[in-house]
């Protein structure tokens, strides 16, 4: 069966941001949240590098395993969704997740936290497939539609791919081998088993 | 790999916390979108190494997220790369932005000003209707208004001051024709007082 | 492009995007495509990895794209022309120039080389401040990977000298021979959208469209293709005078109305119209905002209310919601030369009207709506036949509205690497019918010059254009067109020919309105506009030969002197234009740093579309000026601070200080997409009620310097001086 | 008989520290046989991703957000349980109220304890109901607790200060306390007998500086966790003191809800009049009514 993963090739991101829009307009994600990320090293010197970080959608997600109420659940296809009827907004994901995954909206009255809202693999949620509540909560669901991710099929260089984990692997190892260097895929050891 | 052994409980504790009872999708159709994203995939890896790979996808397999909305290709209106766009339009609104992972130059990419292409058109800081300024406020007028009046003061300059007395500044973001058409009437309005943005 | 087109014919990109996957090298010089062309480090980061070139990148300011080179050299502002004689020179020394290439394709060559003499690498390390032993390593890497391909864009030629820069590059292919080969070239990233096919529709004061300069014989041309006559449109102007006379330009326009440089035109400029523009794209611009306060009108014809909206602060200003560019159609050139049809998505939003619609308007209160639609009836596709008619010299001819939408409709069917459609409705044929397309059976030309193809097949020899003899300063005659053995296969002439003229008498291939000299011309397999040799010697310019000359505005005063710049220019586009006297040694002691400006990827142009998105806005919402971390704390600057940058001309804007080792310790880099601020002043509320853009900042406009290019009169906004001080 | 149930008192003092502070140090144990051998992360680590010490707390946290939940159980369950065998077997205590009556709390102190009392029992029970998210099926219930968890915890950190400073100067230790605590406060016995305290006795005390000085570390920890303004590893350390001396607080809470309810009889009426009666306080108060 197929496992679904993000690989970001450190080479290759540029840092143009594109996954962040694409992302953002296509799931109507409100401002202030961010599903997928930018992050640089080394701004501005020799060795600057950039990486584009959204859920991983681990094997063994450290979310899922403190999650109080188990809103968060993994598909078959590994995909890690949350269903936001459940979620209470309590912030363990935040604190178990290397990444800094988990994001919540402001609510209005003193800073009070909205329920859970990060990365789908646009596989929108637990709603009916297609349907307006799974847009509104969750945005689009390009998996049920058999496409890739935005982030990943809009990225401008192809440094962020996205799909079956032995797949991207391929395509990332054949480029490696090219480019004659040994780099290893960030965050795989991390997020994958 | 020691790293393995990082979540060895919380890997128990997910069987505990079955993902198949309430949420989990219906397995069947599930692996069905499974075999489409693997085909996604393969796509993927054509339009970034080889040769690109077609996907096959049944007609009855497809669940449209969009039901009877169609696909018009164009063009981004950010650089001078010219990515493709495809626009998803249902009922004559914009919905999405589709990828275009079959175009030539781009082969779907964009970056962050062009995955955002939508919100030109849905951008709340659109202007709405002609203004002018009227003691220091902006006034709501209507396109007959605005035109009557701009285009009898531009004519009153031209036969006090001469053609020359008026400046055009074109541009590089309209079409070929309108560009074309922009430097035709400087022409016919008499005058070579006509520039856009690629003063080289 | 005025320096391109002056080498071998066209100012265009010689190549596509696509093609630098073929590249073994790759250099990049004024130019920072990871944040201006994302999309484009695609094939050039393909071209990186799978041939394993070497990305060298030369920039005053360690940019993202520099994050990906292999090779990154810091350079000093307004230094290009002698780092890149410099380079020259190095390979000529070293013998490794193309002598074959440069024997029978190449102009005016032993001139150049006596002139480049002058650049060792010694020279050039005082100059530029680039090490010699850089320019010999990285002359020797470009002698060592060809085909190579030079890339530019604005940072190479918005200098007093940019004309120089961009012709000292093209020099420095030709004497690679990197030139109409896959893999090389000048691959010029042009910035807007349809820069390429707004230039090419000669927006220009200087040209009608498709670069018909503004004489008789062009004026005849055109106003046969729009069926008026030629006294008619004489009659429109004031005189026939000024019917020849290069207008105002963008860069200078606003000294026709506040005239501190002496105008050479009848009358001051009373109304101005921003059809699509920005005007916080304009150096000086707080002298611009003087001629928005003094003028009788300004109308902005676009989506959002630009800057320009707010810095309007009389009742003189009208604002004409155009729609965007999605909710209407048309053809457009993307920078490779290629043409898509931009299909129309939506119909126009809110109360807004299309560009089209617009024009229609005003040209029936104008009077002469008969005559301007004479030959347009169906709107957008009669106009671009109309281009096509006349756009001859380009070859637009070929690229008729049906087959451009066809290529768009079909661009699965074109192959990545090639851009070739392989099978399908456009089999054969080059993606968007790269311009020339000669004829409406041509694929079009994918890379200009090149001449292992058919010219009905995509093939072009240099252009003859420039005549076929000279004769040069040392006395030396040469024959300007191609050497023999040098041809297109299947060329009747196994050699140089000059440009085909009087198979209609009375016309040449470029006013010949019947098409028939082209035609003739591609059957006999050959170009319509010659085989000729490329230029290194461009005797119609100031510096026949591009040599450094010092910035106005110049940080080294001990260079001013050795290297100087232009006399002044008494007419330059109906403006008096300050050279020699405005370059000044002492100016440095009041501001002792270098500004210049670039782009955002996050932002565009003047910024108003792209601040008005809430997701880019969120992004990107400050404007900033980039500060070295040793200058910073030189002046007890620290990070997020607000600083005040001043400018020789007096303007001042209050920006906040990024401290980054992006840039050098005597440079300042300020990103140009900022608006709605004025020297420390908001202009928030001159906005339409509802329309500020989710981010506003100061123009770095306002304090980018005084300078204009000696040919273009493109602003100098890379190589300024500066103050800096805490707010 | 007296020492008989003294002892057994006792004995059930020392279980329930062993159920609650000694179940610490089996956890302990298991964790570290359980992450004892947690690897390096190396991806990320240089680009900042990833916090260099997630493999240090992830592990653990995990291990006790799964195990929280049980900590308190042995504290709802066996404190009340404690206290009934306290009500059944020794009783509570009772006075005649005669004599003075003894002006005890002012007008203002009342209001202000009320309102503390109000605002604490709703973060109590609401915080539990967050800790029992499961058992209450999460989603918007839960949701609505949660800012309700917020808004009384705020409230109680605005409200709670004048009390605090009214109250501090009694609720300073005294050397008698030791007394007190020597002879459990005398509520181990049915007789009525002399206590040495003076306004607050040592279990009043222990409760004050628990739920204030307790409450403050409880409101700082929880507003940067409900705010998430901090590095994970700083975050759940906070969270870790939220529940553990959350704990602590709820064991308190319940032993003052049963003092003032059940134990001692009129307990309640004296908070609500502001007077207490002369012979209740010269048995529970002796220290006050000598210094005066």
């Amino acid at each position: 069966m197929a496992r679904m993963k993000f690989l970001c090739d450190i080479e290759r991101c540029i840092d143009c941001k594109g996954c962040v829009i694409a992302c953002k307009e296509g799931n109507g994600v409100p401002v202030g949240i961010n599903r997928r990320r930018v992050i640089t090293i080394n701004q501005g010197k020799p060795g600057e590098k950039s990486i584009s970080i959204a859920c991983m959608h681990c094997s063994d997600a450290p979310c899922i395993a403190v999650c109080p109420v188990n809103a968060i659940y993994q598909r078959d296809d590994g995909i890690v969704l949350v269903n936001k009827d459940v979620c209470i907004g309590c912030g363990y994901c935040f604190m178990a997740c290397p990444f800094g995954v988990p994001q919540f909206p402001k609510g209005d009255t003193f800073g009070k936290r909205g329920v859970m809202d990060k990365c789908t693999f646009c596989a929108g949620g637990p709603a009916p497939n297609f349907s307006e509540k799974e847009r509104r909560l969750y945005g689009q669901n390009r998996i049920a539609e058999g496409k890739v991710p935005l982030c990943a099929a809009m990225c401008s260089t192809k440094a962020l791919l996205a799909g079956d984990g032995d797949k991207i692997a391929r395509i990332f190892q054949e480029r490696v081998a090219r480019r004659g260097s040994g780099a290893a895929a960030p965050g795989w050891s991390t997020a994958y088993k | 790999m020691a790293s393995r052994k990082i979540f060895k409980t919380s890997g128990h504790s997910q069987t505990d916390r079955p993902s198949s009872t309430k949420f989990t999708l219906n397995p069947k159709l599930a692996r069905r979108s499974f075999m489409k994203i693997a085909a996604a995939t393969a796509a993927l890896a054509g339009m970034s190494v080889g040769p690109k790979v077609v996907r096959n996808l049944r007609a009855e397999e497809r669940k449209e997220a969009y039901p009877g909305s169609k696909i018009v290709r164009t063009v981004c209106t950010h650089c001078a790369v010219g990515c493709g766009v495809k626009a998803e339009v249902q009922n004559g609104v914009w919905v999405r932005q589709e990828v275009a992972s079959d175009h030539p130059i781009s082969r779907g990419g964009h970056c962050c000003k062009g995955a955002g292409a939508i919100d030109m058109v849905t951008s709340e800081k659109r202007l709405t209707s002609p203004m002018k300024r009227v003691n220091g406020k902006w006034q709501k007028i209507s396109w007959q208004q605005a035109l009557d009046e701009v285009c009898s003061k531009l004519m009153e300059i031209r036969d006090k001051d001469g053609p020359d007395a008026v400046h055009w500044n074109g541009s590089a973001k309209v079409s070929n024709e309108m560009a074309y058409l922009q430097r035709k009437l400087a022409a016919f309005w008499g005058t070579n007082n006509i520039d856009h943005q690629a003063r080289i | 492009m005025a320096g391109v087109a002056n080498t071998w014919g066209y100012g265009a990109m010689t190549n596509s995007m696509n093609d630098i996957r073929h590249s073994k090298l790759i250099f990049m010089i004024g130019s920072n495509a990871a944040e201006a062309h994302p999309v484009a480090m695609q094939h050039i980061l393909y071209a990186k990895e799978t041939n394993n070139a070497p990305l060298i990148v030369i920039d005053p300011r360690f940019t993202k794209l520099a994050a990906k080179a292999t090779d990154y050299v810091r350079i000093r502002p307004g230094t290009d022309t002698a780092f890149v004689m410099g380079l020259v020179n190095e390979i000529v020394t070293n013998g490794w120039h193309d002598k074959d290439f440069i024997r029978k394709r190449v102009a005016g060559f032993p001139e150049m080389c006596e002139i480049a003499k002058h650049y060792t690498p010694e020279v050039v390390e005082d100059i530029t401040g680039i090490p010699a032993s850089e320019v010999k390593r990285i002359a020797k890497l470009l002698a060592t990977h060809r085909p190579g391909t030079v890339i530019w864009c604005m940072g190479a030629t918005q200098h007093s000298i940019g004309s120089s820069n961009t012709r000292a590059l093209c020099i420095l292919q030709l004497v690679l021979g990197n030139m109409g080969v896959s893999g090389g070239g000048t691959n010029i990233f042009r910035g807007h959208d349809n820069v390429q096919g707004a230039t090419d529709m000669c927006v220009l004061s200087h040209s009608l469209p498709a670069y018909y300069g503004i004489k008789d014989g062009s004026w005849k041309h055109w106003c046969r293709v729009w069926d008026v006559d030629y006294e008619w449109m004489k009659s429109r102007f004031h005189s026939k005078e000024y019917m020849n006379k290069k207008g105002f330009t963008l860069a200078r326009w606003y000294q026709g109305v506040i005239q501190e440089d002496k105008i050479s035109q009848y009358t001051p400029i009373k109304a101005v119209v921003f059809w699509g523009c920005a005007s916080n794209s304009q150096s000086q611009y707080h002298k611009l905002k003087k001629a928005l306060d003094k003028l009788d009108l300004v109308v902005i014809i676009d989506p959002f209310p630009t800057m320009t909206a707010a810095a309007c602060e009389k009742d003189n200003v009208y604002l004409l919601p155009s729609s965007s560019q999605y909710e209407t159609q048309g053809s457009v050139t993307s920078s490779s030369r290629q043409i898509q049809w931009r299909f129309k998505v939506v119909d126009p939003v809110h109360d807004s009207k299309d560009d089209y619609w617009i024009m229609d308007e005003m040209v029936k209160r104008f009077g002469f709506h008969d005559k301007f639609y004479k030959n347009i009836k169906k709107i957008p596709e009669d106009i671009t036949r109309e281009l096509c008619k006349g756009s001859l010299t380009i070859g637009y001819n070929g690229a008729l509205p049906e087959r451009i939408k066809k290529h768009t409709l079909h661009w699965e069917t074109f192959d990545v690497d090639t851009l070739q459609a392989k099978g399908g409705p456009c089999d054969g044929e080059y993606y968007g019918l790269p311009w020339p397309c000669w004829t409406e059976t041509h694929p079009g030309t994918p890379i200009l010059y090149d001449i292992s193809k058919p010219v009905a097949k995509g093939g072009l020899p240099f252009r003859a254009r420039f005549g076929t003899e000279h004769t040069y300063w040392d006395g030396r005659k040469e024959n300007l067109l191609a050497a023999p053995g040098v041809y297109n296969p299947g060329s009747e002439v196994k050699g140089g020919y000059p440009e085909f003229k009087d198979i209609v008498p009375g016309t040449n291939w470029k006013t010949d309105l019947s098409q028939k000299t082209i035609k003739v011309a591609i059957s006999k397999g050959m170009a319509p506009f010659g085989n000729a040799r490329a230029r290194c010697v461009c005797w119609n310019f100031p510096d026949q030969v591009p040599i450094h000359r010092e910035p106005l505005h110049s940080p080294r005063p001990d260079l001013i002197a050795k290297y100087p710049t232009y006399p002044d220019k008494k007419d330059q586009y109906r403006v008096y234009t300050k050279f020699k006297s405005e370059q000044k040694p002492d100016l440095v002691k009041k501001y002792p740093y270098i500004l210049i400006t670039g782009r955002m990827v996050e932002h565009m142009g003047g910024g108003a579309e792209t601040r008005s998105n809430k997701y880019l806005a969120e992004l990107a919402p400050n404007m900033y000026a980039e500060i070295s971390t040793r200058l910073a704390n030189d002046l007890g600057i620290r990070d997020g601070e607000m600083i005040w940058i001043e400018s020789p001309e007096q303007g001042r804007v209050k920006v906040m200080a990024k401290v980054t080792d992006r840039v050098d310790d005597k440079t300042i880099f300020m990103p140009f997409h900022f608006g709605g601020m004025f020297m420390g002043r908001d202009l928030s509320k001159n906005y339409p009620e509802g329309t500020r853009p989710y981010c506003i900042g100061e123009p770095a406009n306002i304090v980018t310097n005084y300078g204009y290019d000696i040919i273009t009169q493109i602003q100098g906004t890379k190589e300024g001086l500066c103050q800096v001080s805490k707010a | 008989m007296k020492p008989k149930f003294r002892a057994v008192g006792m004995q059930a003092a020392v279980a329930l520290f062993l159920l609650t502070a000694g179940s610490f140090v089996a956890y302990a144990e298991m964790l570290l046989r359980k992450f004892g051998s947690i690897s390096t992360v190396q991806a990320f680590k240089e680009f900042g991703v990833i916090s260099p010490q997630w493999h240090k707390y992830a592990g653990e946290f995990i291990a006790f957000t799964h195990k929280i939940g049980s900590w308190y159980l042995p504290v709802l369950v066996g404190v009340p349980l404690l206290f009934l065998l306290h009500y059944l077997v020794i009783g509570p205590k009772s006075f005649s109220h005669k004599g003075q009556p003894i002006p005890f709390y002012g007008a203002f102190t009342r209001f202000l304890h009320w309102a503390v009392a109000i605002l604490f029992s709703t973060v109590v029970v609401t915080g539990l109901m967050v800790l029992y998210a499961k058992a209450l099926g999460g989603g918007s219930l839960i949701l609505t607790a949660r800012t309700l968890h917020l808004l009384c915890g705020y409230g109680f950190a605005v409200v709670a200060i004048p009390l605090f400073l009214i109250w501090l100067k009694d609720m300073l230790p005294a050397p008698y306390d030791i007394k007190w605590l020597f002879m459990a406060g005398g509520y181990l016995s049915k007789d009525v007998k002399e206590v040495p305290a003076g306004k607050f006795n040592l279990g009043q005390k222990m409760w004050f500086w628990l739920a204030f000085a307790g409450g403050a570390v409880m409101v700082y920890t929880g507003y940067y966790i409900s705010s998430l303004s901090l590095q994970p590893e700083i975050l759940t350390g906070y969270l870790k003191i939220h529940l553990i001396l959350g704990l602590f607080i709820v064991a308190l809470f319940i032993t003052h809800l049963y003092m003032s309810l059940f134990a001692i009889k009129g307990s309640l009426s004296s908070m609500i009049s502001g007077y207490k009666w002369e012979d209740e306080v010269r048995v529970l108060h002796s220290r006050m009514l000598k210094k005066s």
